[in-house]
């Protein structure tokens, strides 16, 4: 699959200084894998099948068709609550920026998966451990009322330690937005397939990430509200192994299916599929309103 | 120890030597006027002192306060509380309070969150952290009150969903997030008060609402003081910093547009006047829910999309 | 409360030939009550308070204003099985017809209930064990649909053992057909109140009585889906005490609340009340379209 | 042991004495054909006299023969299935096996209830008595299709909802009557296929539908003939006999109007030509969507309302 120039340079890596950089271990088998090899092979430990975290453009790589327009990139952070702890939150920005190559924790925009045209969300844990504040709020959003505009499926990769705490309540509040989004892309029909990816946790698996239609996690990504250090806290023991795995929250019923980054491409490929009979998207009611031939919600609504 | 508890200590201590006095007085024909009235003085000019402006970290401390009016306070003085139970699944939350209601005469669906009072209410309560099943109440609780075309009125007061092992396996951001659904789509007026702690997502899974009130020593945070300084400098001990800087305080919060309106509290906090703070809140949500049942359903969920939709969305 | 004759007559039971008769032991205090007594005491043990089960004209009795008009009354069994065991069905019928001074299991009609007219369904045990046959189903369900033409809230009393298996998958199927009556008067903006008695159980527990918008239980009455009896079997083991009574379930989260029998009538008054505030039932897809002004649903549908 | 395996022992003895004189006629130079022949017809006598007509209690032991093809071997038959787990709140339930899938190249949410074929998958599917999270991963996949404008097939077969403590603690009997309730409202078409045993309110919650298929020889009943025996007499063992009396026979039920459709099987049973059955099945399944798909949603859900309020409506 023929992937553009200038998405691959967004994650071109600067050339280590000596060889031993192009060396990785995995931290599951221990095994030392070479960079490319772990790159070519979709960030996936040859040896044990390890899903090493992805970069946002690296996972948009391998899933587009070869078309990619980024929306809301031009949304930059500011420093709403002039924060400081350690340095100055503008400071961690910038490291972040430079270390991630994003300007935020979550690229948006349009692009085809097999053929399908879809809207497509990517959180980044490069960047601040994926939380959310105003921006990714913002370009979440962005992305549903596109989407909805455009009648396309949405689809959002998550991968997130929370709310961003650096923007305080700027950040909790993403999640009513957000979901105010996902609600009004729904009842008008959308189709939303949700992949959670290691690790999707607090404020953006309690609002989007489990808002989907259908909602895939990578295999072994841990997954939860309260993050694992929280609750060994708070009981006082230590946690299962596979607590709050993908394969945990499979068994709990509370995903629909656990996949494997190898398979992913094409199983996402056959659930927009299956989306394509959406034509006749009957319970939400501006689908009904549209149906039925009323007045469509104001304009003035998507503000 | 709270720290606003702490600080009352001298209070109460003055409080009694006078009231002391004024018995001593009565009983004898000695003229204590002026006594008292040095001392009640003196009373003031501390109780300003203490009170008059507080810190973030103090704000935080008198959200938390032993005596301050809990969830089921609210509940019990509406006209009427008919409460519903249980998820029909699973289990009856009793970290969460729900019902029908009249609330000055109008027909309502209340819920509030509420952390017991004693020990063994604590306990029963779980200090007022939800579980799964406190949010699938309040989604079955919504979808009634949509159903019913009642207006939904919730009282905020948590230091968080539960954190627990059971919790987890019941997937509890599903439920926040379900919750957070339903609310969005809701075609009837809903008012939510933070009256004590808000406490993150826990809490805002109760408060995707019309009109956002807070009392004006509540606290409403992205993440606890505590929690917050653990991952900034990995010492829980620097809580009272974090809590400046998380801007938690109703100001702040009436500031950014994320609450719309603040009650105030009398000199010294809610819990020295419960009744009327009980009552002013309800009188506030009452005021809110006027303006409110007027708007048509429509009209009313594209003002609460574009209401939330502002927040964090760049200038135009 | 002034209750019309032929209401009371309805249930004048027969004048016991020996005064031993007048007098029965409560199951659960062991304390012998006079007959008269007990009914005076709306059928609860002055004693223990245990709750008796309750003949459906008593009930009524003891709820309506004073005003009931039965509807469905003159729906009667037939044998469309052919069915016979120790004794032909008719035979059985027959029996409990004498026994109850009942035509059927439930008794359905209009009435007020403190002033607000409601359609009020009532199931009686004595009647075939409250089983759900043909006839039953067909008065809940003309119940409901008539609730719906009315703009009335609807209040079911249940009590039943199960389908009825003397009429076969026919009855099972009254869990559909009741079902879908429920299901249309709420989608159209009802408002339905069910009250679960001592025992409720089976395909009557697994349709209607679960399915209402506030669900109300009598103290200590058994509700479940599977008889206790085939559950021990199952399991092999002895069921804890309170395992299937109102409070198990009111702890469980299954039901909206328990209710001692002296204070239902006033609790319905109340949730009745507050269902008057129902002019928006706003997301019911019929009152949806009624609302935006679409035509209605043909009237050929409720057939 | 199964009636019906009983009954094909003698035949199974006639299948391979048949298949030896082949196999021994092959290698011989002497003419077999005459005998073979006369095997042939003996074997085909006494088939068609064994399952020519068969009792409704021999019919039941069909329904539960251990060879019979299961749900999952429907699900394998479709063109493409992916499958969808969980009810989101508890557990998956692996008695009930639903997801997206293609059927003759249309797309469908395909549900089975599956019974296991060998003795561990027996256990994990526990026996095919689904558990309350069964039913509400019903309800969901049912609200999937509704969004996404998919028809829904099902596949019954189960003795009935599981009875353990479990699932009476988790409202069994809320999550079928919710399961009846949202297959009443959906306006997607929805057709079931009771393909073994359709045990009462169990099978019933996938099966308010607006077609309903059966197999020849499955059963689709009240209540078990065992538990029916157990109640009526006191003695499971007249299972037979109450078997008979409960009308649960294809035949029967097509003739009240409850079934709309029944598969012939062939001779002997589905077993003897699985791959060929589910063929039919599906075909008879697709065949039934073609008329349904044309539909209008309000129209398919009146024509539902109106199949299920004739059945035991009075004559008029
Ligand atoms: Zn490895
Ligand atoms: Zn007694």
């Amino acid at each position: 699959m023929p992937m553009p120039e200038w998405l691959r340079l967004r994650r071109a890596e600067a050339v280590p200084a000596d060889q031993a950089a192009q060396w990785t271990k995995c931290p599951k088998c221990g095994s030392m894998i070479y960079r490319p090899d772990l790159a070519a092979n979709a960030w996936v430990c040859p040896n044990c099948s390890h899903h090493f975290r992805m970069h946002a453009f690296d996972r948009i790589s391998m899933l587009v068709d070869s078309d990619f327009v980024e929306i809301g990139g031009e949304l930059l952070p500011g420093d709403p609550l002039g924060w400081t702890d350690k340095v100055p939150y503008p400071q961690k920005l910038q490291r972040d920026r430079e270390k991630s190559k994003l300007t935020e924790g979550v690229v948006c925009g349009f692009a085809s998966i097999g053929g399908t045209p879809v809207a497509l969300g990517v959180m980044d844990f490069n960047f601040r451990g994926g939380t959310m504040g105003t921006v990714v709020g913002e370009r979440i959003t962005q992305l549903f009322e596109s989407a909805r505009e455009r009648h396309l499926p949405c689809i959002v990769f998550t991968a997130s330690g929370g709310a961003r705490m650096e923007e305080g309540m700027l950040a909790l509040m993403q999640m009513a937005k957000t979901t105010l989004a996902v609600r009004r892309f729904h009842d008008d029909g959308g189709y939303y397939v949700s992949v959670l990816t290691d690790p999707t946790t607090g404020g953006v698996s309690a609002s989007f990430a489990f808002q989907a239609d259908v909602i895939l996690a990578e295999a072994r990504a841990a997954i939860g509200f309260a993050g694992r250090r929280v609750i060994e806290q708070t009981i006082r023991q230590k946690l299962p192994e596979n607590f709050q795995t993908a394969e945990f929250l499979l068994e709990k019923g509370a995903i629909d299916m656990v996949v494997e980054r190898s398979e992913l491409k094409g199983k996402l490929m056959r659930l927009l599929d299956y989306g394509i009979g959406a034509q006749r998207p009957a319970n939400g009611r501006a689908a009904l309103l549209r149906a039925i031939g009323a007045p469509p919600e104001s304009a003035e609504s998507r503000a | 120890m709270n720290a606003i508890v702490e600080r009352e200590k001298g209070l109460i201590e003055l409080e009694q030597r006078i009231a002391a006095l004024k018995t001593h007085a009565a009983q004898q024909p000695v003229d204590m006027t002026a006594e008292i009235r040095a001392l009640e003085t003196k009373y003031a000019e501390i109780q300003r002192e203490v009170f008059g402006t507080m810190t973030p970290w103090q704000r935080v401390n008198m959200a938390r306060h032993p005596k301050r009016p809990l969830g089921s306070d609210y509940i019990a003085a509406l006209d009427q509380f008919d409460e519903l139970h249980g998820d029909r699944h699973f289990r009856d939350d009793r970290a969460i309070v729900g019902g029908f209601a009249k609330l000055r005469g109008r027909r309502v669906i209340a819920i509030a969150q509420d952390k017991g009072r004693d020990t063994k209410e604590k306990v029963l309560r779980n200090f007022g952290m939800p579980s799964p099943e406190g949010y699938r109440k309040v989604i079955r609780l919504v979808q009634l009150a949509d159903h019913l075309g009642l207006p939904v009125v919730t009282f905020v007061d948590t230091s968080g969903a539960d954190p627990g092992i059971g919790s987890e396996e019941r997937a509890q951001a599903e439920a926040i997030a379900q919750s957070l659904y339903e609310l969005a789509d809701a075609s009837v007026p809903i008012v939510a008060t933070v009256i004590g702690e808000g406490g993150s997502g826990g809490a805002l899974a109760l408060a995707l609402a019309d009109r956002v009130l807070m009392l004006e020593h509540a606290v409403y945070s992205v993440a606890s003081p505590e929690g917050a300084a653990a991952i900034l400098w990995g010492d829980a001990g620097r809580a009272e910093e974090a809590a400046t800087r998380l801007k938690l305080t109703s100001d702040d919060l009436l500031q950014f547009g994320i609450v719309d309106e603040v009650i105030p509290e009398p000199l010294g906090g809610a819990h020295r006047d419960p009744v009327g703070v009980v009552a002013s809140v309800l009188a506030a949500v009452d005021n809110a829910l006027s303006a409110l049942t007027v708007v048509a359903p429509e009209e009313l969920r594209d003002r609460r999309y574009r209401k939330f939709r502002r927040i964090g969305a760049p200038a135009t």
